[in-house]
């Protein structure tokens, strides 16, 4: 949960400095690249890592069970991408918020902000679920996972790469979601058919039309052929 | 969305301690962030209830089931016992929304979410579900909308897993701080819009919806749920059907027939029900059934067609509960 | 330094060009090809070989930006944040048609956190007002709900959301209309009153018509040729039908809108748009800047489909809102305003009736079309009637009827879906009246040398062969039909294409266009023009493009992007390869017509001097640098070859007990010209065919009849095709030269399906079920009930 | 094709999706667009009605109305 002795006590409109993040985060960010939402890389940590269930970093609550926030900006330490990053936020920030503004991570998408495009899809753990429906305070305790948390400055991950090779995208916009929503998929279950991936995507909408290229690179990883 | 401020609770007794001044209880908060960013809703306190751990988890008892009501739909859909034994409520519960939303959403959320009705869900239409005078719906577009007992307000019950947990004859218990426990079935959970628009289930202020109970189905029995819309990529319901049997060989000794998207409250269907009690199931009987879910209907003057589609999405799911044909390819969700 | 003789030669061209004759490959590579020959400019590069004989045009390389996408490196507008940058959100109106009293900002500007306030004033000029009664008019008449009247910019997206909330607008209502049928009656509210103006005058060309304005009806627009009432008596069969089709909305992933950086000496504006160069020249002359003083940058955007050109009220606000505050502006549109006030696909009304002797030949064909673009105009329909079976004589009428709605902008093959999902129904009807084959009926009636061979293709296909030439044959519930349909798209050409090739001293290479690429790949085709000069892979071009400080590119619309730009690039990298090997001839002990450029190496064709790799051959170059720019020259033959197609077949199963229609398969078989990348042409189309199913089957804006408000802006009941609705989709391109540059590319992004799906569909539905659905979307409600409507018989379909 | 060109210039503030765009007839000269199919809105306005509170269309920018503004030759 959010950290309510303020362990990272900046005033609230100020960005983390790198100092405040852990070394491993440290190589991926600069405050201009904070500025600039320039977006983070994974800073070198392999992102397909065990995830467990729960994170034991939730802080204590108070003794009667409740912890107060808000309804100004308390500070939250997310566990994104391997890192750690603390943001102030408002408890109504939405998970999508907290990425792409205060951590400048807009690889992530918000499309239709209601739950219904999954442009949005991050891992919390390493289930997806669409970051515009979840606030960014029950992200915490969690690991959160996003599109760019996938790959590394010099590896795409498989699915990533398979996108690239079967042209699954047009615009890009969806791209991101549909990443994150189809290598769920392959972490779950490493040889779907493409009646498993219609179903894993069903909520994932793109407007170029890129769904037939999705499903055969989304094959292509899984190792199976279109009629398995 | 509006600011507001949030009690992040461990466990029920913090809940329900919270429970006060006009203070909203947030669990998957799937459904109450799109109201809150809809603007339909303004609360400034939220209760959070997502991390309370004893709120979540499926258990086998003597009698049946007890599902946390934190429990993801997702979690209910996947789990082994409800996909053999309670096929209705995993269909139902694996057919919902998205499949990321259905890792978000939680069985009690879906339960008590709100109508889907564009005129309610928008913040420009003032309509009799917020208090007001109107409902839009009559004179405006209602191809959506109900075609059975709807006077006040003809928006459909939005939940397909109380479609599922009424056939299953499930009940709710409701625990207050000061009033202790209360049990409730489904059916009973929901306030009808003629009796109270602006009340959608009877649930108090202070009341935290804390376990979902199934009995144990009655031997034979076998289940289904099927959910119909314009698209099948999510979607919500046009028609949906929940269907259990309990079979005596060949011989349905009992049905239980509901519906979702017919009415402002789920409903079962006692002439269906009827229908099909003491006979066998085959096609014959399966129309026969889903032609009289609709007796007595009246559709508005857009949704007419939904006569048409209730006997079909009855009798198909009659057919795949008894195992006498597939799931429909083109069913939603 | 002496000038390398290959220079002189330039010059000497640019001051007295000539015409050289070459000889072009022309037709359908395997049915029809052949040569042709064309007097192009001396300056042109040589003859390009159809595809199999090409290096890297024509095969399916890499999307050059494929990596920044499927990592979420890829940047786009709604990804910009720039220090100290305030968020705006509009106030929009909340009635369908008023006039404002009054607005009220104090509250917003004194909530903290609020930085700035717009307030959309009128702008009269010189100009006199057509209703008196509106006058003083401070503020533009509101026509539709959802009509931007003023925006806040505040240091949070949340606060600017408030802040908007808290503008207080004052409206004195008008009556309004937001039905077709119901704003084309005499006592209809009126959009925009005032006097009529004088009739129409038949006929079209020379000028602009003037069409009449009558009540709510601008129009008609009429359209003739040759004589319909005797090609009607001419006729052994004539068909009539009436079609309906829906508004639908772009629904891009991204929305419009832009980031202002309004400084004194520049105005730089990041700008989710299809044309760098519309949002540059508008905001130019909206603020009476320079073009100079202008840029705008697209390095990224999430689709457009027809409705991002310009500044639009976005682009105007933003940067008024930036000038005013001193610090950049981020304004992007909320889904809702998405749905409301940026465009969409105009509804329409047709009445189509064509007649046909017994042998198919088309004699006649009269449309008289309604439809509502809201309160702007551009729905007419009558560009497949009047361009798909040019031997017939024609009649069209084209009416706009203006409601209370936000105004249409060009969607995908503006009112080509509308047109064709009539004609091609139409036409699938008369096969059936007339019992032929609906290919052996168009191969009577089209022309057109590629759809000839793209009939072949179909007609030899499995899914054709499978084909049940019966109606509604299937017993049971659920019944399998398949239908086909034509397409027909033009050859736009924008001239206000440029770009610029670099040879850097290292041996790198650079193209660089302000072009953006909408999604449609044009980037990776820049890359192969180069690689194909140059001998090198595409992955050593960088491209750089999005950016009005490059060269002017087009503005992506129409199909005219790849058709428009890649002369440009090849000519540019073929005339930068020239200075290069003038450049480095003396270094080699060699002259340029003794050298070429292949595989990555320059070599001497007649053994002058050894092969030497691209690299060391640049560092020969006598400055740091070589640069060529090259616009777009026209069309080689320009009165030949205007417009190109395909034709789509669609296998359906219908559900004729819940009235749901689930498309299958399709196969798509299309043209256009020289495919310069299959694969992202594939991607092209198949995005055509799936957005035009759903165009066909779902989507639908919808408005309250009673308030005039959309009830479903927003993705979820405003229904668009998801994963599970996809067919499989065949696609089948028909490589077609026709001469008319040095690349000889044509466009895919109308005619790629999204003109001819709908029809398809329909006929497909009609070959399952024996009943014609003439009416989108085709939801269970249309469906059934036409299914059941009096009996339509089964005839041979 | 059905596109038209056009003999009176239109008002330098009308403006379409492709007005700087060029058919192969007239390769140089401004374009309307296929008349019926195209939407126009006005640089002053960025909207289907003009400074006069009419809507906006080539028919109708032309010279005469009271806001019609001369394109520079």
């Amino acid at each position: 949960m959010p950290d309510p002795k303020g362990s990272h006590p900046q005033a609230p409109d100020e960005q983390p400095e790198p100092s405040t993040l852990p070394d491993s985060a440290r190589s991926g960010i600069t405050r201009r690249g904070f500025l600039k939402g320039a977006g983070l890389t994974a800073a070198g940590t392999a992102l397909l890592d065990g995830v467990q269930a729960f994170s034991s970093e939730t802080a204590a609550p108070a003794t009667n069970g409740v912890t107060e926030l808000g309804p100004g900006p308390v500070p939250v330490r997310l566990h994104v991408n391997g890192a750690e990053h603390t943001v102030e936020i408002e408890p109504r920030t939405t998970l999508a918020e907290a990425l792409r503004i205060n951590l400048g991570m807009t690889g992530t998408k918000v499309v239709c902000d209601r739950g219904v495009c999954s442009g949005c899809t991050v891992w919390l753990d390493k289930m997806p679920v669409n970051s515009c429906m979840t606030l960014a305070i029950d992200a915490v305790g969690h690991h959160v996972t996003t599109i760019e948390g996938l790959s590394s400055e010099d590896r795409m991950h498989p699915l990533q790469a398979a996108f690239v090779k079967h042209d699954a995208m047009q615009c890009g916009f969806c791209t991101p979601g549909m990443v994150m929503s189809c290598a769920a998929l392959l972490e779950r279950n490493p040889h779907p058919s493409e009646h498993d991936i219609r179903h894993a995507v069903s909520g994932n909408l793109c407007r170029c039309g890129t769904y037939p290229k999705i499903f055969a690179a989304t094959m292509d990883v899984a190792g199976t052929t279109r009629n398995a | 969305m509006n600011r507001f401020s949030i009690a992040d609770c461990s466990s029920v007794d913090a809940a329900l301690s919270q429970l006060k001044d006009g203070a909203v209880v947030k669990a998957g908060g799937v459904d109450l962030l799109d109201r809150m960013k809809d603007g339909i809703e303004q609360p400034t306190r939220l209760v959070n209830i997502r991390n309370i751990s004893g709120l979540r988890g499926i258990r086998e008892t003597e009698q049946g089931l007890t599902i946390g009501p934190l429990t993801t739909l997702a979690e209910i859909s996947d789990h082994p016992l409800i996909q053999s034994q309670y096929q209705i409520l995993a269909d139902a519960s694996g057919h919902a929304a998205t499949p990321h939303i259905r890792n978000m959403a939680t069985v009690g959320g879906n339960l008590l979410q709100r109508v889907q009705c564009w005129y309610y869900r928008s913040s420009d239409f003032q309509c009799i579900r917020k208090g007001k005078d109107l409902c839009f719906a009559f004179d405006g577009l209602n191809q959506y909308h109900a075609i059975m007992e709807y006077a006040t307000c003809p928006s459909v019950a939005p939940s397909s897993a109380a479609v599922a947990l009424l056939g299953l004859n499930a009940s709710v218990e409701l625990s207050s701080a000061k009033r202790g426990k209360r049990n409730l079935g489904i059916r009973d959970l929901y306030v009808v819009p003629d009796a109270n628009p602006t009340k959608f289930t009877v649930i108090e202020p202070d009341e935290l919806l804390t376990a979902i109970v199934i009995p144990k189905p009655a031997p034979g029995t076998r289940s289904a749920y099927q959910k119909y819309g314009e698209k099948e990529s999510f979607d919500w319901a046009i028609a949906d059907a929940g269907v259990v049997l309990e079979m005596d060989g060949d011989v349905c000794r009992r049905a239980v027939i509901t519906m979702g998207a017919a009415s402002p409250v789920v409903r079962r269907s006692p002439q269906a029900e009827a229908a099909l009690t003491g006979k066998s199931i085959n096609e014959e009987t399966a129309r026969a059934a889903g032609k009289v879910a609709v007796e007595g209907a009246q559709p508005l003057s857009g949704n007419a067609y939904k006569l048409d589609l209730f006997p079909v999405a009855v009798y198909r799911t009659i057919l795949l509960a008894a195992g006498q044909r597939d799931r429909d390819p083109s069913a939603a969700g | 330094m002496t000038k390398p003789p290959m220079e002189d030669a330039l010059v000497a061209q640019a001051a007295a060009p000539t015409k050289k004759t070459v000889q072009m490959p022309i037709g359908v590579p395997g049915y029809t090809l052949t040569e042709e020959s064309r007097d192009v400019p001396v300056t042109e590069p040589p003859v390009w070989p159809i595809n199999k004989d090409l290096k890297y045009v024509g095969q399916s390389f890499e999307r050059y930006d494929g990596q920044a996408k499927a990592t979420g490196r890829a940047r786009y507008t709604s990804d910009i944040q720039l220090p100290g940058m305030l968020y705006a959100k509009f106030v929009n109106a909340s009635v369908p048609h008023a006039k404002i009293v009054s607005i009220d900002t104090s509250a917003a500007e004194k909530l903290p956190g609020v930085r700035g306030v717009h307030v959309i004033q009128h702008v009269l000029g010189n100009a006199v007002l057509r209703n008196p009664a509106l006058d003083p008019v401070k503020y533009p008449v509101v026509r539709y709900a959802g009509q931007p009247v003023a925006a806040v910019a505040a240091t949070s997206p949340a606060i600017a959301e408030e802040a908007a909330a808290l503008v207080k607008v004052r409206y004195d209502a008008s009556p309004f209309v937001v039905d077709l049928d119901k704003a084309r009656a005499p006592d209809s509210p009126q959009v925009f009153p005032g006097p009529a103006d004088e009739e129409g005058s038949a006929g079209g060309g020379g000028g602009p018509r003037n069409v009449s304005q009558t009540g709510n009806i601008h129009g008609p627009a009429i359209h003739r040729r040759g004589e319909t009432d005797q090609g009607f008596k001419d006729a052994d069969v004539i068909v009539e039908g009436h079609y309906v089709t829906q508004v639908q909305t772009h629904s891009a992933l991204e929305t419009h809108g832009v980031v202002a950086d309004w400084k004194p000496e520049l105005l730089t504006v990041w700008a989710s748009t299809q044309g760098t160069a519309s949002v540059r020249e508008e905001l130019a002359g909206f603020f009476k800047l320079p073009l100079t003083q202008v840029r705008v940058i697209t390095e990224f955007m999430g689709g457009g489909f027809g409705a991002k050109f310009g500044a639009g009220n976005p682009g105007v606000v933003a940067a008024a809102l930036s000038k005013k505050t001193g610090v950049p502006v981020r304004l992007m549109l909320d889904r809702e305003e998405e749905h409301l006030s940026v465009g969409n696909r105009p509804s329409s009304d047709q009445t189509l009736r064509i007649g046909a002797k017994k042998d198919g030949t088309i004699t006649a064909i009269h449309l008289v079309a309604y439809g509502t673009a809201g309160c702007g105009t551009g729905a007419g329909c009558s560009g497949p009637a009047a361009n798909l079976y040019q031997s017939a004589s024609l009649h069209t009428e084209e009416n706009d009827v203006f409601i209370n709605a936000g105004p249409a902008s060009a969607m995908r093959a503006p009112g080509h879906p509308q047109g064709a999902f009539a004609l091609e129904q139409t036409m699938d009807e008369l096969a059936v009246k007339l019992g032929m084959d609906p290919i052996d009926l168009r191969d009577k009636a089209d022309t057109h040398p590629v759809r000839r061979v793209e009939r072949l293709v179909v007609r030899a296909s499995d899914l054709w062969k499978s084909r049940n030439p019966v109606a509604s044959a299937d017993q049971g519930p659920v019944k399998r039909g398949v239908g086909l349909a034509q397409s027909v798209w033009y050859r736009f050409v924008s001239m206000n294409s440029a770009a610029e090739v670099r040879i850097h001293k290292d041996g790198s290479l650079e193209v660089l266009s302000g072009v953006q690429d909408i999604g449609s790949g044009i980037k990776t085709v820049m890359a192969q023009i180069l690689a194909e000069q140059f001998g090198v892979p595409p992955s050593q071009v960088a491209v750089k493009i999005g950016d009005t400080n490059y060269a002017e590119g087009p503005n992506s619309g129409g199909s005219v992007t790849t058709l428009s730009l890649t002369p440009a690039v090849r000519d540019a990298a073929w005339q930068a390869a020239q200075k290069l090997l003038a450049d480095i001839a003396p270094a080699l002990g060699s002259t340029p017509d003794d050298m070429v450029l292949v595989d990555g190496e320059v070599r001497s064709r007649s053994g002058k001097f050894e092969p030497v790799s691209f690299r060391r051959a640049a560092a020969k170059m006598t400055t740091s640098q070589i640069s060529v720019q090259a616009k777009r020259i026209s069309d080689y033959d320009p009165k030949k070859y205007l417009t190109y197609g395909g034709v789509d077949v669609a296998e359906v199963e219908v559900d004729t007990e819940l009235g749901r229609i689930h498309v299958r398969r399709v196969l798509s078989v299309h043209d256009c010209g020289r495919p310069m990348n299959p694969t992202q042409v594939i991607s092209q189309i198949n995005g055509g065919i799936i957005q035009g199913i759903s165009y066909t089957l779902l989507e639908n804006r919808l408005l309250d009849p009673v308030y005039g408000l959309m009830v479903n802006p927003d993705l979820e009941q405003y229904k668009i095709v998801g994963s599970r609705e996809i067919p499989d989709i065949d696609v089948r391109l028909v490589e077609a030269y026709i001469g008319q540059s040095s690349t000889d590319a044509s466009g895919i992004g109308e005619a790629a399906g999204v003109v001819s799906i709908g029809a398809a569909v329909a006929n497909a539905v009609y070959n399952a079920t024996g009943v014609r659905v003439r009416r989108t979307p085709m939801t269970p409600d249309v469906v059934l009930a036409a299914l059941r409507a009096p009996a339509q018989g089964k005839e041979l379909a | 094709m059905s596109t038209t060109t056009n003999a009176t210039q239109p008002c330098q503030c009308l403006r379409t999706k492709n007005p700087y765009g060029a058919t192969p007839e007239n390769a140089e000269s401004w374009l309307p667009g296929i008349q019926t199919s195209s939407s126009y809105w006005c640089l002053r306005t960025m909207s289907p009605a003009g400074p006069d509170d009419h809507y906006v269309h080539l028919a109708r920018c032309v010279p005469g109305r009271a806001c019609y503004e001369e394109r520079e030759k």
